[in-house]
């Protein structure tokens, strides 16, 4: 974990009630895609986690949406800003668990993490499918970026208005997989869990005090031990979860 | 060149400065962050008889310039405290540690008490009265002058090492509750545990946490915390360590002229994971500014 | 089309937004700023038997997101309220005022009350009973079950009107004391009364106000002050008015979903003179954001 | 009264932790000299009252001491930012009392208010001197200001360092003067009171809660009555005054 001073390269709107920023600053502490960082806001008490969807050297990118005070507050902010952040939290997902050709699975405000991890499989030369889930067609962002990093994408949304009329899972049942990776609500998890076919790796949302493992304020059962979420996790092997 | 030393129960501090119970686990995770032999010292994650998962979660709520948690004692049971955390926190701590305890009857603080008093790394026994006592309906033991008399008694007769009491601001009368404890024999006061609070979401118009309520911290409770510091220095002799909403250099020394000698941080590390060293290096500076040589010399000064 | 009618106590409120005692004056000065006919009703500065100018300055300190007040009850004495202030707000309310009452003695509150019981303006009567009892050691009445029980008789035994206790958080068990008013025959509780708080000045070493500690309120409190309502929602029938902290009309939401029938708005009037008003406003929107039809219909939403 | 919002025009540091701030926006409540503006500013609680210095139609000019948290803020703010503000409070200075030769009398931070008293007095044709006592030379401001409103501008420190070394009063005592007007801290008042030859005004000062009446934070006894500062006052008529 790092604690920096970043500024706001851009801020701007990518879909309904859903803003990309783009920040620079010390990155150098973010190590593996699935982590996520913790935001300072001016009259909020407690920082906002937020999960990183890509980062180089000397920049950090960060999809949320708008469903409270501060990230309406995020929203209005401007290039030039500055924000207090710490960085390099979490685990993150594990790339060496793949296979050759790992699914992607992202449901709305989960998408994002898909992103980094969808560059580095690809690096890796895997051959990586990637499955977006949405409620409707103007809730979607990223269908291009993820294309121009080579991965075969497929999208399902609740109401049919773009891809396949659904859930992701109606996509997943018929695909090949070797290994899969997923971020989203709970219930689009327990679907996967449902009908997954392999083994797989989960990145979990708790509301969270810290973000750095201090407060035990988003503890975990597993199979073996209690966890963080926020510092064992958000990332937990398939095997080890009680649902 | 100022002097941040102050003594709790016999003890020397360095400085005054010291991470409170629930927000610096058993200190080695913070010494990835920074060398934290650079503290007064600190009380350590609440301990008790068996290992505990704790409430359900969300645990967190956040408030005006505060928060809510409902963690519930979660913590791996002394017997695991002593043989994994302890030896873990050896390799990075070299100063006394304080151990923080709950428990849910007189036997278990004494059981608990007991086992940590044996531990070199231990300096101090803080003994958190604001669980509730399954054996008095669950109303908590620091509600009532008798049962945190009974509980202080328990401890200090199967100790060696100072005991201080942490009291709950959720009373009537404070001052009567801590003259309760000095008169069984404690070392010394803590004080403010959290006060009880809640936040209802408008989306599902349920509480946020699960637990329903939980225990209200942050700067926004600092006024609370400064004025039951104040009545209960003029109530007992024994030392104070002062707590509630402190996140600053100046707020240290407030609470210390309310009557502190040490000061805890609580809720302050959960946002800023470096606070206690960035508050130790502020503290010469802002003691030139208001005219202080020494700290110990200020406890109480605004009697 | 959403309803922000409540009913309180038997009679009816246009929306359930009320200027707290103490930030309201006797409202006609605030009648200059809008038409005050908009509100609820509100409760008029806090009135005793006799005259008082109330503490030396300064009354006045600032804490994170809230303010303490040692005020010390200035009124102008229950006669001159009738013979001078009412005539005045009559000519600009045309609605009930609630009479917000305190004592030094149980006596005091009863002449008191039956006095404003007579006025045709008063709707309510508000029993504040945070004030030292003088023939009680000067331990606040709303400390004792026994004590709240007793001014409430004595209220009712002289009154015609609903009376509405105004309960002080700074006890252990509010629910106990507010069964105890609802026993006694009180109509409607209202809380919470500000939390006993202080600061100390760096520059003096010395206490900010000249009364050393005082009324903590503003925004910081609001979760200290659902709890309360939470608590006492539980433990009584009777109607609940909640306040502590409230500065928006989602705050009021939140109030109302955790047991009040009718919201005051204290503090938050002192920093926006207008916020009351802006509240009524802005509640169609926030009501319609959440799926709330009727106001009436969310009241204890949250249990 | 009126709640407005005003955007800063300038904001410069004119002598030792003493700055001069313009705001632009609806000034139409500010009715006399002595009155005080009351700032919202983010992170505090409680409005910051300062007493107008200047003001026409579009602007008002307040000078303020960096003593605090507070101040301190607003002497970080920059031209551009907005501010809510509440205008037109407290009563101000009754010029009508002047007679033909009136003395301003203002210490330290209880200068700025003399300023618009001076310009209104001069317009209505008075001989006006104005003495102001600072503790030293770099702590001095607007002398050049007071001296282009056509006023006799005497000076007094502390230390001497510039003007009569000693008090305001070791100025007034050599004067004529018709009516004095007074603002600064308490000890100038009471040594003003012993040797003030005329009926005058003194400008109070008193930890506020509103500023505006309603929370009877800042009251004071007088001869004939209770008082608040913030609304009755902050200007009270040397008859009235209880020492």
């Amino acid at each position: 974990m790092k604690q920096g001073i970043f500024e706001i390269v851009s801020n701007k709107k990518i879909a309904k009630d859903v803003f990309e920023m783009v920040l620079s600053g010390d990155t150098s502490d973010i190590k593996n895609p699935g982590q996520f960082i913790n935001i300072k806001l001016d009259g909020f008490f407690l920082r906002r986690p937020i999960s990183v969807c890509d980062y180089d050297e000397k920049t950090v990118t960060i999809i949320y949406k708008v469903v409270g005070s501060g990230t309406d507050v995020m929203s209005k902010l401007n290039s030039g800003d500055k924000l207090d952040i710490l960085t390099g939290l979490g685990n993150g997902f594990d790339i060496t668990k793949s296979g050759d050709s790992p699914v992607l699975i992202g449901g709305g405000v989960g998408v994002p993490p898909m992103y980094n991890l969808c560059k580095k499989l690809i690096t890796e030369g895997k051959n990586v499918s990637v499955i977006l889930g949405f409620n409707t067609e103007n809730e979607i962002f990223y269908e291009e970026e993820f294309k121009n990093l080579g991965a075969k994408v497929y999208f399902a949304t609740a109401d049919g208005s773009y891809g396949k009329k659904g859930f992701v899972t109606d996509v997943l049942k018929d695909l090949e997989y070797s290994y899969f990776y997923t971020c989203g609500p709970m219930p689009m998890f327990e679907a996967i869990e449902n009908i997954a076919k392999t083994s797989g790796q989960y990145s979990f949302e708790e509301r969270m005090g810290c973000g750095f493992g201090a407060c035990m304020g988003c503890s975990c059962k597993t199979k073996y031990k209690n966890i963080r979420i926020c510092k064992d996790g958000p990332v937990l092997e398939r095997e080890v979860i009680v649902w | 060149m100022v002097d941040l030393k102050v003594n709790l129960c016999g003890l020397p501090l360095d400085n005054p400065i010291i991470p409170a119970s629930g927000t610096f686990g058993f200190g080695y995770e913070f010494s990835e962050l920074y060398d934290i032999n650079c503290l007064g010292t600190f009380s350590f994650k609440g301990t008790t008889k068996d290992a505990r998962f704790g409430n359900p979660t969300p645990r967190i709520a956040e408030t005006p310039n505060g928060m809510i948690n409902a963690v519930g004692l979660q913590n791996p049971g002394v017997e695991k405290v002593i043989s994994e955390e302890l030896p873990k926190l050896k390799k990075c701590f070299n100063k006394k540690v304080m151990a923080n305890v709950s428990g849910f009857s007189v036997e278990d603080y004494a059981y608990t008490c007991e086992k940590l008093d044996k531990e070199e790394q231990v300096g101090w026994l803080e003994v958190n009265v604001s669980c509730p006592n399954v054996h008095g309906g669950g109303m908590s033991f620091g509600t009532s002058p008798e049962m945190v008399a009974k509980v202080t008694k328990a401890v200090k007769a199967v100790t060696t090492k100072p005991v201080i009491i942490k009291l709950s601001p959720n009373v009537t009368n404070i001052a009567e509750i801590a003259k309760a404890c000095e008169e069984a024999g404690a070392d010394g006061i803590s004080l403010i545990n959290t006060l009880l609070g809640m936040r209802i979401d408008l989306k599902t118009k349920k509480p946020v946490i699960a637990n329903k309520m939980g225990g209200f911290s942050g700067s926004a409770i600092l006024p609370v915390a400064l004025r039951c510091v104040y009545q209960v220095y003029d109530a007992v002799n024994i030392p104070i360590v002062g707590m509630g909403g402190v996140s600053s250099a100046e707020d240290v020394i407030e609470m210390m002229l309310a009557g502190a000698t040490a000061v805890q941080i609580g809720a302050a590390n959960l946002i800023n994971p470096y606070v206690c060293r960035d508050i130790i290096n502020d503290l010469p500076a802002f003691m030139q500014k208001y005219g202080i040589n020494s700290l110990k010399n200020i406890v109480g000064g605004a009697h």
